[in-house]
């Protein structure tokens, strides 16, 4: 789950990470009136779940009305990485003396969370990160014992701060990893973290994406959840228990597991089709995930065929099966149904199946081979 | 010999009595998997299809210590789960349950590396050395005893695998299912080695999919000690970039851990690899 | 730093610990107002900073006002392991179906925070702990970790809880280790935990000690610090970075480090003498606090002699010889000095006394046989 | 040999610009130790005594690395500066500050057991290879090399004893201050295991006192395990019950810990205990 910037840096300043002053807006007139209320010179900035946002031009300083007026104007207007511009962030413009990178993630490799940095901070630092890996530091830390002072005290010293500076950095840099695991992130990044004209560090923009997984034990950050993150199936999807992500093609997908899902996207392309969508029903599907699945899929217009793939293991042929005659008693749509059912309880299923007046395939390939005949 | 599991492996099933827990104790009873106790807080003193369910896993490794455990419990209480038989030192622990937080999985690895015990998973199927024992949910029909080890970080495709295999007629020595996370216990490189020293195992198939870099520090290790036929699969060539793609672990950024990228891993160190997964039977059948 | 009761329930309460309501009185009068406040049977029970108060008849049911009367005048005449009474807590009356034993502590051994839980709980947990200690549970916690959750219930299923119950206990226990963390505590102890008539878990009775050493980040903890716990020049000594307890002799004693101040009074004793004091004045010790050191046991009125010992290590001869210089400037007492001086800076030291006309011994034990013949 | 240190020791000292820091410094100079470097965030490329000083431990061992840390630094830092050691891998790290938050130190307990390093302190004098080496805050003109090995949870206490010992002509191999705080690194049993390893020691002096189960169980450890003459003494015999005596470790409480059982426990298994700390001398002379 992503957040803008605006919501990031609130949940920064609510870890005592310095952020400048700042205040959305959703129009130009907005905008505007934010730009008086801060009384000084801005930064009119794009808030869109996307990165390249300064490249895409949707960083812009302006010192006065007439130049906030025409960045907003300007901004609202730009598409970045897919997203229109909805909403803006003004806020105070500060001098720069630095610009550092730092985040805590995890780290999937190491198995643990850790703490990056780098002296290179700012619009460039993935092209730092794949020409000169070595500027970027990184330490692990255990989960228990969080980020120790000395550590955050050695990446201060080692980006070149002064010992003031560094006492900033070690107080910012522990509450950064203490965000981290007190709202289930995945990532928590700031880039840059600034020195500012007074010698101050200042968190001047802000990344989170949090751990959808956890979010059970996070009702309060259920509401920072942004519409725009997924479309209305996907949400859907997500709601059931189900993994969608809306493709290009004809061929509407249900199977249970990703891995599987994923190989039959990859068959299907190697057998001339274009599938519609990605979709994992999960592990131990229902019949009610099965139907609701379906009904996903029969949701998109432009599917023609909907192929069905189960490897039952966890899940149970015969719970799919139900699922599938459920959903189809309710098809007002002129689609062509493809089923490949084996494994967990898989004669049951097969049974109720037939009783349905349905036939199933057990060999994936072959059942690719006929969907895609179907669709073209 | 099979690795891990074998007939003789006493199994303990943590969540036993929830639907899951249940329903596949009886299946791996039916394969013959030893389940000699079940630990569900407060159901202490009921019965499962006849094992014994504990309040604690201290209670149960008293009555009997389990050589396994298995984790069925749901994914808010699946680390405390974790670490309650890491504390009493069971020595594998297979954890089936999908979604459990991420941070919560390297709060669980913290103790695992310091305890020295191997955790598989979270979110796999566990695993079966077919003829002896199955300590997991895949459907054990398609499995059969043979010279193959199966290692995959996939449910469903890897049954899709073994019944091709099994249709060709080679059999698995076991089949590992190490999960699809971000994090997990026991990664390639460690089952590809547990295969390359079991004086069983012939061949050797690994299952991978884009996201992480565990298929390249495998191809490394199989290019560096491992001189058994080695097969590999990597699901998702035709995921789009940037899209997660359900597990969480199959993201691709950039060029680290795309499907591509794993492929030409596995090729440079010679290892074939299959372009749909029914052909792996193929493959391997050629090398053994 | 011992807390009493009144004050070690409202921690509790703070993290989420359940213990019966309760008011603190001063008086009768305060007793029987707070005995019509609560509105039902209630428990009296004298606040002072020593256990063995249900031996010593400091807690007592009161069923009606009359009962409470008499309970609050006879516990405010008691004197309890050297404590008279001053204040009372005056809590509802709780029906008891079990009483359990549970504490958080550092247990030295083991270098790690220890929890220890009794199904034996209430006032004879330390003939439980004397008889049969194997009724006492205990299990070592990560700093980093806490107690973690299984580790709880294990504990609550082998208290003999039942499941509900040992989901109240598990949360109970975590914040119990959780509350010794956060305040620094060397001891957090319930004693009983009980299970009330409806089941329910509360804490009865509370023990805490707080680490001194800790204290300087509990600036808001300061103010639970009571008088009573020590003397004036106990606490004065403390304010300076020494230690000092009263004893019962004339010789009084100022050593630097307690290893060698315990010795000296083995010496005195083994001499035929009687220590006035223990006087650590800590490592390091300077000029100011030799001074301070010297006004404190100048100002017990038994002592006849001064004794001082030091050996200096990081304590440096001539920081103490200008202390007990410039203490002696305002001695107004008839007492005899006894100086014993070596380690580092000896030298300067030494001859900083010769120029005021004072001698000094190389042997301690030389130097306890004259303060013993002067001193008798 | 001596314990510990010696003449190759390379010392780093952590708070080395501090008032105690740098006055010790140089009186382990003017003793013959090799201070290679001290470290104190903030002073950074300032030196003191011609030591050089690093903001941090990391800068410090990549300077040069040192076979020990000294620490000096305040209390409300001295946990902080420990785990820096630990996580730089430094084998022998000596706390001389005293007041460290209690749990502070369990903190750091846990990460010295989990690396190996040894810990000696905190709240303690140091140690001193006499004629070789003083990583401390103790006397140096006291010592004087020998045959015996000194071991005090005290620091002037000590100084009482090395004094009478060398007055008696007896010299030290070393002499290790293992501190008095509750939980402290090293215990009398591990010091007196070295000691009985070291070819050079032929005798030990253990000097405790009330509080705490360190003596009886460096007692039950010389009954089984140490051949060489032990003589032992117990400060607070004549300490009131249930008083703290300045150190957080020495309170009585109940029969554990008092003077009585503690010098019971060492003459059960044969160690000579002297009454007052200058006779310890006599005895351990007639032993050797």
């Amino acid at each position: 789950m992503k957040l803008h910037e605006h919501q990031a840096r609130k949940l920064l300043s609510e870890f005592s990470i310095p952020v400048p002053r700042g205040i959305v807006a959703s129009s130009v007139d907005e905008a505007i009136s934010a730009f008086h209320e801060l009384g000084g010179p801005v930064v009119v900035k794009a808030q869109v779940l996307s990165g390249g946002r300064g490249k895409a031009g949707g960083v812009v300083l302006a010192n006065n009305e007439a130049a906030v007026e025409s960045a907003a104007k300007n901004i609202l207007r730009l598409e970045i990485g897919g997203y229109s511009v909805k909403r803006l962030l003004i806020t105070d413009a500060c001098e720069i003396s630095k610009e550092i990178y730092l985040s805590a993630l995890i780290d999937r490799n190491a198995g643990a969370i850790a703490v990056m940095a780098s002296s290179k901070g700012g619009m460039d630092i993935e092209e730092v990160a794949l020409q000169s890996p070595e500027l970027i530091m990184r330490r692990h830390v255990d989960y228990a014992t969080g980020l120790p002072q000395f550590m955050a005290r050695e990446l201060g010293f080692e980006l070149g701060l002064d010992w003031d500076q560094v006492k900033e950095f070690q107080s910012i840099a522990s509450n950064l990893v203490e965000l981290l695991k007190q709202v289930d992130a995945s990532l928590v990044e700031i880039n840059p973290l600034i020195v500012d004209g007074e010698g101050h560090c200042r968190a001047i923009d802000a990344k989170i994406d949090l751990d959808d997984n956890a979010m059970g034990r996070h009702p309060e950050l259920e509401n920072l959840r942004n519409p725009e993150e997924y479309t209305r199936e996907e949400i859907e999807a997500r709601n059931a228990g189900i993994s969608y992500i809306k493709l290009d093609g004809n061929i509407g997908c249900m199977v249970n597991g990703a891995g599987l899902a994923m190989a039959l996207l990859d068959v299907i392309k190697g057998e001339g089709g274009e599938p519609a969508n990605f979709l994992d029903v999960g592990g131990g599907a229902d019949s009610v995930q099965v139907r609701t699945a379906m009904n996903i899929i029969l949701s998109d217009p432009t599917v023609r065929v909907i192929l069905i793939n189960i490897f039952g293991g966890i899940t149970r042929c015969d719970e799919v099966a139900n699922g599938v005659i459920e959903a189809l008693g309710s098809i007002s749509k002129d689609v062509d149904l493809v089923v490949r059912l084996v494994g967990t309880n898989e004669d049951e299923g097969l049974s109720l199946l037939k009783t349905a007046g349905i036939s199933a395939h057990s060999s994936m390939v072959e059942a690719v081979k006929q969907a895609v005949e179907l669709a073209s | 010999m099979s690795i891990l599991i074998n007939e003789n492996t006493k199994v303990m099933v943590q969540g036993i009595t929830g639907n899951q827990g249940s329903f596949h104790t009886n299946l791996m009873q039916q394969y013959g998997t030893n389940v000699i106790s079940g630990v569900v807080p407060g159901k202490g003193g009921e019965s499962v299809f006849g094992v014994p369910v504990f309040d604690t896993v201290i209670q149960a490794v008293e009555f009997d210590r389990p050589d396994c455990a298995v984790v069925f419990v749901p994914a808010a209480v699946a680390a405390d789960a974790i670490l309650e038989e890491v504390a009493c030192g069971i020595p594998l622990i297979i954890c089936i349950t999908e979604g459990i937080p991420v941070l919560d999985v390297t709060r669980v690895m913290q103790a695992v590396n310091a305890s020295g015990v191997r955790l598989i998973g979270p979110n796999c199927p566990g695993l079966i050395s077919p003829g002896r024992s199955k300590v997991g949910i895949m459907p054990s029909h398609i499995h059969m005893p043979g010279p193959v080890g199966v290692v995959s970080r996939s449910g469903t495709l890897t049954y899709e695998v073994v019944q091709a295999l099994t249709d060709a007629g080679i059999g698995q020595t076991t089949c590992v299912g190490i999960g699809g996370d971000p994090i997990i216990g026991t990664s390639f490189v460690e089952a590809v080695k547990m295969f390359q020293e079991d004086d069983e195992t012939r061949g050797i198939v690994v299952i991978g999919e884009i996201g992480g870099e565990g298929e390249e520090q495998c191809a490394e290790y199989i290019g560096k000690y491992v001189d058994k036929p080695v097969v590999g699969f990597i699901s998702g060539r035709s995921a789009p970039a940037e899209k997660r793609m359900g597990h969480a672990g199959a993201i691709v950024s950039g060029s680290t851990g795309s499907a591509d990228a794993k492929i030409s891993a596995f090729e440079e160190v010679g290892v074939s690899v299959a372009r749909i997964p029914t052909d792996i039977a193929a493959l391997i059948s050629d090398l053994l």
